[in-house]
């Protein structure tokens, strides 16, 4: 008898749950599944050995985990600096400035990415200020490198963690950081006794988002990366749609699915850390 | 507040950081001159006028624009019932289904779009609109029930079951009650799921085909082959665009609470 | 009562946006007025000078609607082969190698050259690039090198590595058509003549280093010219009129061991309803005064031997039997042939 | 019980393993007015949603009226509920909430305009029907919520621990209210509530429950003075409770053990003697917990007489003449 609302529940489900399945998840299953079926038909991991033979391969993983892992750490420190500062403001100026940070994301990535061809060009604002200012005696090669790909990164996703943590920090209770204060913490052992542990769930939140963001992120490599500065999402676009090699393709589908759930499972338990998240089980 | 200067000097380096490019482009579209740069060379509409101009452009903008407010509506459609089903009537393996509507959220778009169309549109045969249309509404599923399922969350239970008291079936119930009170939540999962539509680029890359273009790929199709401030000038049209869509958004929404 | 009315307009409202926005999205252009549609998938490059001289004109004869995809050869490529048993396209372009793919993929069908009057025009490169009939040549191009005279001297493919355009040097990314093409010249520029390229590999590997970017896409190539993060580069002839506007000292290198040659070509697809249509299209494309006009407008070079252009333009293009004579074209077969190694050379050495 | 209007029948509410009410059997009768007593967590609000339809029992039957309402959706119960947390719409206006249920019976606009407005006058809000419920204190929000149940003409009104987020004040100023309302419109309700002396002021009848099953069911006055139990006798003031056998000279028999409530101790002499634990004063009398060789023991003494302080030896006596006798408790039920 209790189970009526419940059916009626899958019922309502039921629609959405169907067509994510069909639309989404069978079709990724299967080339997923591809990955671990030989040419011959054999199952098993010789398409991934294959796949990290290739040195241009392992180099892609490991820039792609390195990039992924730089921007995180990047935006996190960042992103409480910026929570900090906002949630520090007063009701009202705070509301302008989440919105000035909301912005960007509403934006196409598209414009913002080439909004840093614009400045990372050899005679673009960076290389001309940095000239102006006698930091470089000619202009650097910015553009097609790493660091551009990170800013690039970097400037797309810091909103996404920024956000989550100024939620997270405004629930700190108004009194702990005063009550901190007055037993004579200074303000690192604030952070990181108090601020740091009740904005974990934030921070486990962002992080997800960034991390996983920055490892699946196309048009920011692809734009400001180029071929020289390959990531996995570039690589498997120029494996399937250039040389047509499916194979390779869907090891890297599998491995940035992989990245991305096991980012997921160590920020969540970040997140979920000590005595914070317990209560909130369900 | 010993803290309080740096702060702000430190709040204001990254808003600059955040919004700087933002700025760029649109110096950078308002140039006189031929070629792309910043600063610009004297101002001028010059390039916002041609790129209104240009028909491929304007078409794909047609394509993205209803695409998104079409894939959309399907995805609200889909996901305001699973949402409230996940949010209110416990049902089995909500768990399982939870993570199916949200997992759109992790696989990267690129390898969406490989999927979709080496082991669903091609198999089915399904034309390249309706593929671009499933395929979107899929990835906005999760979306529309994340964004729905927070605000059901802040909503009272009880509200509801007062009105089935008063004797509002459950769907009145629903339509009554709840609806005009997760209404914000609505609108922000319409307006994240049409931006997110609106700017979609690798699952589409896949799946775009003759005569059906969305504009981000246009764009990036025409980056490749033009240097002018053409697509600055659009890049600043269409940020301005996303700006009007939220201000008037939340103004609606500000004002007709007092309606 | 008056909140009721603005319920129900608000619902009228959204159902016909709703209906119009489906209109737009569902609605294939021509479709209403009956016409036929022709999809072509062509190069993005220069749309506005196709439109104008060659897609307007044609739709006005045919009454018909042309429907146009736009990307480079290798996407092009992937894509119809991934649509091989619904293809969308009627009629595609490709770049030399990349058709002989697709007619090797069993993607294309032979064409009927006795229903293109002006196939008789055609210089012999594009009478029958890839063999079989399976295409028709409609542009050419020499693949040299592009440079800042006032920044350094080149007069032979070896000039490329001297130290002064260390990060200054821009080559094409294997992946892309002009790849193939660098790699030919820089190997019998080397002396060498092995197929596999394995000389020129080696040389590009140890400059590595001094490369800006392997770019993929021409254009970006004008971008690199433009910051100032290119003082030479390979690279299609066709980018020179671009090149050229830039208000930069820039200037074609004649290199000793000549240029190498590409063509750009036309292919029918398999499956294709509209066959006749198709090769209407085709044969006006290679008409003397359609590639007269694209040839003034800078757009393609002319395949076609009648077309007489005027020395300021022709100096920019790839125009005339001498400088046709000068090109080395790789042949199709090679590139295909060899491909799976230069890859694994070029990811093993350079692309890292 | 025959005339009971409201009868439940061996209901029983299972979740996974755990009973939230076991085998109930309850009847309320036409216009009275039942509490159900408890403290949280026995079981009174899964009973009352379970009358109400809002959960179905896994056993047991539920007839109101003489009708068996076990399988009738919520909706169609005719049940009026008031809610803890008042439960009002908050986008609609104080009319529109009291209209709401009126509107689903497809009402004219003219009735519907009348009867809202005569249910916010019988409570006291005439003036306020353009209001948005936030622009509302808690008590004003109480009544719309109170007005908006009772417009419908329910058959039964439940009521959730309806006084429990309002300030002393204004609590007994509703309860005031609610008595009398209950008494001019003779409607049968159920009030739930963990507090014994709202129970007591206002219910006809008191049913004390824990682990979901009844403990005691009976008038205010026998619940307070005769409690069956141990724990009904804690809940209504008994706080001092021994167990027969360790009282000399106590008789024997169906007695479990006596309670007294702490005034009934006497303080100062007796036979026994303890140790004061902590002393508080409270105004007119002075409140003691005594240690002592038969466990703790809480005392209230005049405030007049001799004080003693912590750790101060003190004699006491435990009168039997004002104990009451006690039964023995059954074993908890459910978990």
């Amino acid at each position: 008898m209790i189970a009526a609302p419940r059916l009626r529940g899958l019922l309502l489900m039921a629609p959405a749950g169907a067509f994510v399945a069909l639309a989404f998840l069978l079709p990724l299953a299967i080339l997923l599944s591809g990955s671990f079926q030989a040419e011959d038909g054999q199952l098993g991991v010789q398409r991934y050995v294959q796949f990290f033979a290739d040195p241009l391969n392992r180099e892609v993983f490991l820039r792609t985990l390195r990039i992924g892992f730089l921007v995180t750490l990047a935006s996190v420190i960042l992103g409480y600096v910026a929570a900090l500062a906002i949630v520090d403001l007063d009701p009202g100026s705070r509301g302008r400035v989440i919105g000035l940070v909301t912005l960007p994301i509403m934006i196409s990535p598209v414009a913002r990415t080439y909004a840093w061809i614009v400045l990372l060009g050899r005679t673009g604002l960076v290389n001309s200020v940095a000239h102006e200012f006698g930091f470089t005696d000619a202009p650097l090669r910015l553009l097609y490198t790493e660091p551009a790909v990170f800013l690039g990164l970097l400037q797309l996703l810091l909103p996404l963690i920024i956000l989550p943590l100024v939620s997270a920090l405004e629930n700190v209770p108004r009194d702990a950081v005063p009550a901190a204060r007055m037993l004579g913490a200074g303000w690192w052992t604030i952070f990181v006794r108090i601020l740091l542990p009740l904005s974990r769930e934030g921070l486990g939140v962002g992080g997800v988002l960034v991390f996983t963001g920055a490892i699946t992120a196309y048009i920011t490599p692809a734009m400001l990366g180029g071929a020289k500065v390959l990531m996995l999402e570039t690589l498997l676009y120029q494996r399937v749609n250039v040389t047509d090699d499916i194979a390779t393709a869907t090891v890297i589908t599998a491995l940035l699915v992989a990245m991305s759930v096991v980012a997921k499972a160590l920020l969540n338990r970040i997140a979920r850390g000590r005595p914070l998240g317990r209560g909130r089980a369900r | 507040m010993t803290m309080r200067p740096w702060a702000i000097a430190a709040l204001v380096a990254v808003l600059l950081f955040l919004l700087g490019p933002f700025l760029i482009i649109v110096g950078a579209g308002l140039s006189a001159g031929e070629t792309l740069t910043f600063p610009p060379e004297g101002l001028s509409l010059r390039w916002v006028w041609a790129v209104l101009q240009v028909d491929t452009l304007r078409h794909a903008f047609a394509i993205s624009f209803s695409l998104a407010v079409l894939s959309t509506l399907g995805a609200l459609a889909l996901g305001i019932p699973a949402a409230y089903a996940l949010e209110r009537l416990d049902p089995p393996g909500a768990g399982a289904i939870r993570a199916l509507v949200t997992a759109p959220l992790v696989v990267p778009g690129i390898v969406v779009g490989l999927a979709l169309l080496r082991y669903f549109v091609i198999p089915l045969g399904i034309g390249i609109r309706p593929a671009l249309l499933m395929s979107h509404t899929a990835l906005l599923v999760p979306y529309t029930v994340r964004v729905v399922a927070a605000s059901l969350r802040n909503l009272r239970v009880d509200i509801e079951e007062a009105a089935i008291l008063l004797g509002a079936s459950p769907l009145t119930a629903f339509v009554s009650v709840v609806m005009p009170n997760i209404r914000n939540g609505i609108v922000a999962a319409f307006i994240l799921s049409f931006i997110t539509s609106f700017n979609q680029v690798p699952v589409s890359l896949f799946l775009a085909g003759p005569g059906v273009s969305t504009l981000p790929i246009e764009m990036l199709a025409r980056i490749d082959f033009t240097y002018d401030p053409s697509i600055a000038a659009l890049s600043a049209l269409l940020a301005l665009l996303s700006i009007a869509i939220v201000f008037v958004a939340e103004r609606l929404l500000g004002l007709s609470r007092y309606v | 009562m008056i909140a009721k009315l603005r319920r129900i307009a608000t619902l009228v409202f959204g159902v016909l946006a709703v209906a119009y926005l489906s209109y737009v999205f569902f609605h294939e252009p021509g479709e209403d007025a009956g016409a036929d549609r022709l999809v072509i998938s062509v190069f993005g490059v220069s749309q506005e000078s196709f439109r104008k001289h060659l897609y307007n004109p044609f739709e006005a004869e045919c009454g018909c609607k042309l429907v146009i995809e736009t990307g480079n050869s290798s996407e092009r490529l992937s894509k119809l082969a991934a649509r091989k048993t619904n293809p969308e396209v009627d009629l595609a372009v490709f770049a030399d190698f990349d058709a002989l793919s697709a007619a090797r993929r069993g993607l294309t069908d032979p064409i009927d050259v006795a229903k293109l009057g002006n196939y008789d025009r055609l210089y012999e490169f594009a009478r029958d690039p890839i063999g079989g009939r399976m295409a028709v040549g409609y542009t050419v191009y020499a693949a040299g090198i592009v440079y800042r005279t006032d920044k350094v001297r080149i007069e032979s493919w070896n000039d490329l590595w001297q130290p002064v355009l260390k990060d200054r040097m821009v080559l094409p990314t294997l992946t892309s058509s002009g790849g193939p093409m660098m790699l030919h010249m820089v190997e019998s520029a080397l002396g060498g003549n092995d197929p596999a390229f394995r000389g020129a590999l080696a040389k590009v590997a140890a400059n590595k280093e001094s490369v800006v970017t392997f770019y993929e896409r021409s254009a970006h190539l004008v971008q690199l010219f433009q910051q100032g993060e290119a003082w030479a580069a390979v690279t299609g002839r066709y980018n020179l009129p671009l090149l050229q506007r830039l208000d930069l000292p820039i200037a074609w290198a004649t290199p000793q061991e000549g240029d190498a040659g590409g063509r750009n070509v036309m292919v029918l697809i398999r499956g294709s309803r509209r066959r006749a249509l198709a090769l209407r299209l085709m044969d006006k494309w290679l008409s003397t005064p359609v590639q007269t006009a694209l040839a003034l407008d800078l757009t393609d070079s002319p395949a076609n031997r009648e077309v007489v252009l005027p020395p300021a333009t022709a100096s920019l293009l790839t125009y005339g039997p001498a400088m046709i004579q000068r090109m080395k074209f790789v042949p199709p077969a090679q590139v295909l042939d060899h491909r799976a190694a230069w890859t694994a050379a070029w990811n093993e050495t350079i692309a890292r | 019980m025959s005339d009971a209007f409201l009868e439940l029948h061996g209901v029983t509410l299972r979740y996974g393993r755990s009973i939230a009410v076991d085998a109930l059997d309850l009847s309320v009768g036409a216009g009275e007015l039942v509490a159900l007593l408890g403290p949280s967590g026995c079981g009174k609000t899964t009973t009352m949603r379970a009358v109400a339809g809002l959960l179905k029992p896994t056993s047991g039957q539920i007839r109101i009226g003489g009708q068996d309402v076990t399988r009738v959706p919520p909706n169609k119960r005719d049940v009026g509920l008031m809610f803890q947390s008042y439960a009002l719409f908050p986008h609609l206006s104080v009319f529109e909430n009291v209209a709401f249920g009126l509107r689903l019976r497809r009402l004219g606009e003219a009735e519907i305009a009348e009867r809202a407005a005569a249910a916010l006058a019988s409570v006291g809000l005439a003036g306020t029907e353009g209001r948005l419920p936030r622009e509302l204190s808690g008590g004003q929000q109480q009544r719309v919520a109170l007005a908006r149940a009772l417009v419908v003409r329910p058959r039964l009104l439940l009521l959730d621990e309806p006084l429990s987020n309002l300030d002393a004040r204004l609590r007994l100023e509703m309860r005031t209210e609610i008595a009398r309302l209950q008494r001019e419109l003779g409607l049968p309700m159920i009030y739930v509530t963990h507090d014994q002396v709202e129970a007591l002021a206002l219910a006809h009848r008191i049913i004390v429950m824990r682990g979901g099953r009844i403990e005691q069911d009976g008038a205010p006055a026998e619940i307070y003075e005769r409690p069956r139990n141990a724990f009904v006798a804690r809940f209504v003031g008994f706080e001092t409770i021994l167990p027969a056998t360790s009282l000399p000279g106590a008789p024997r028999g169906a007695t479990a053990a006596f309670g007294w409530r702490p005034h009934h101790v006497q303080v100062g002499a007796g036979p026994y003697e303890g140790r004061v634990l902590g002393a508080s004063y409270l105004g007119e009398a002075v409140e003691y917990l005594i240690e002592s060789d038969f466990g703790p023991i809480k005392a209230e003494a005049p405030a007049d007489l001799p004080r003693h302080g912590p750790g101060d030896p003190v004699r006491f006596d435990l009168p039997l003449s004002r104990a009451v006798a006690l039964e023995a408790e059954p074993a908890p039920g459910g978990a």
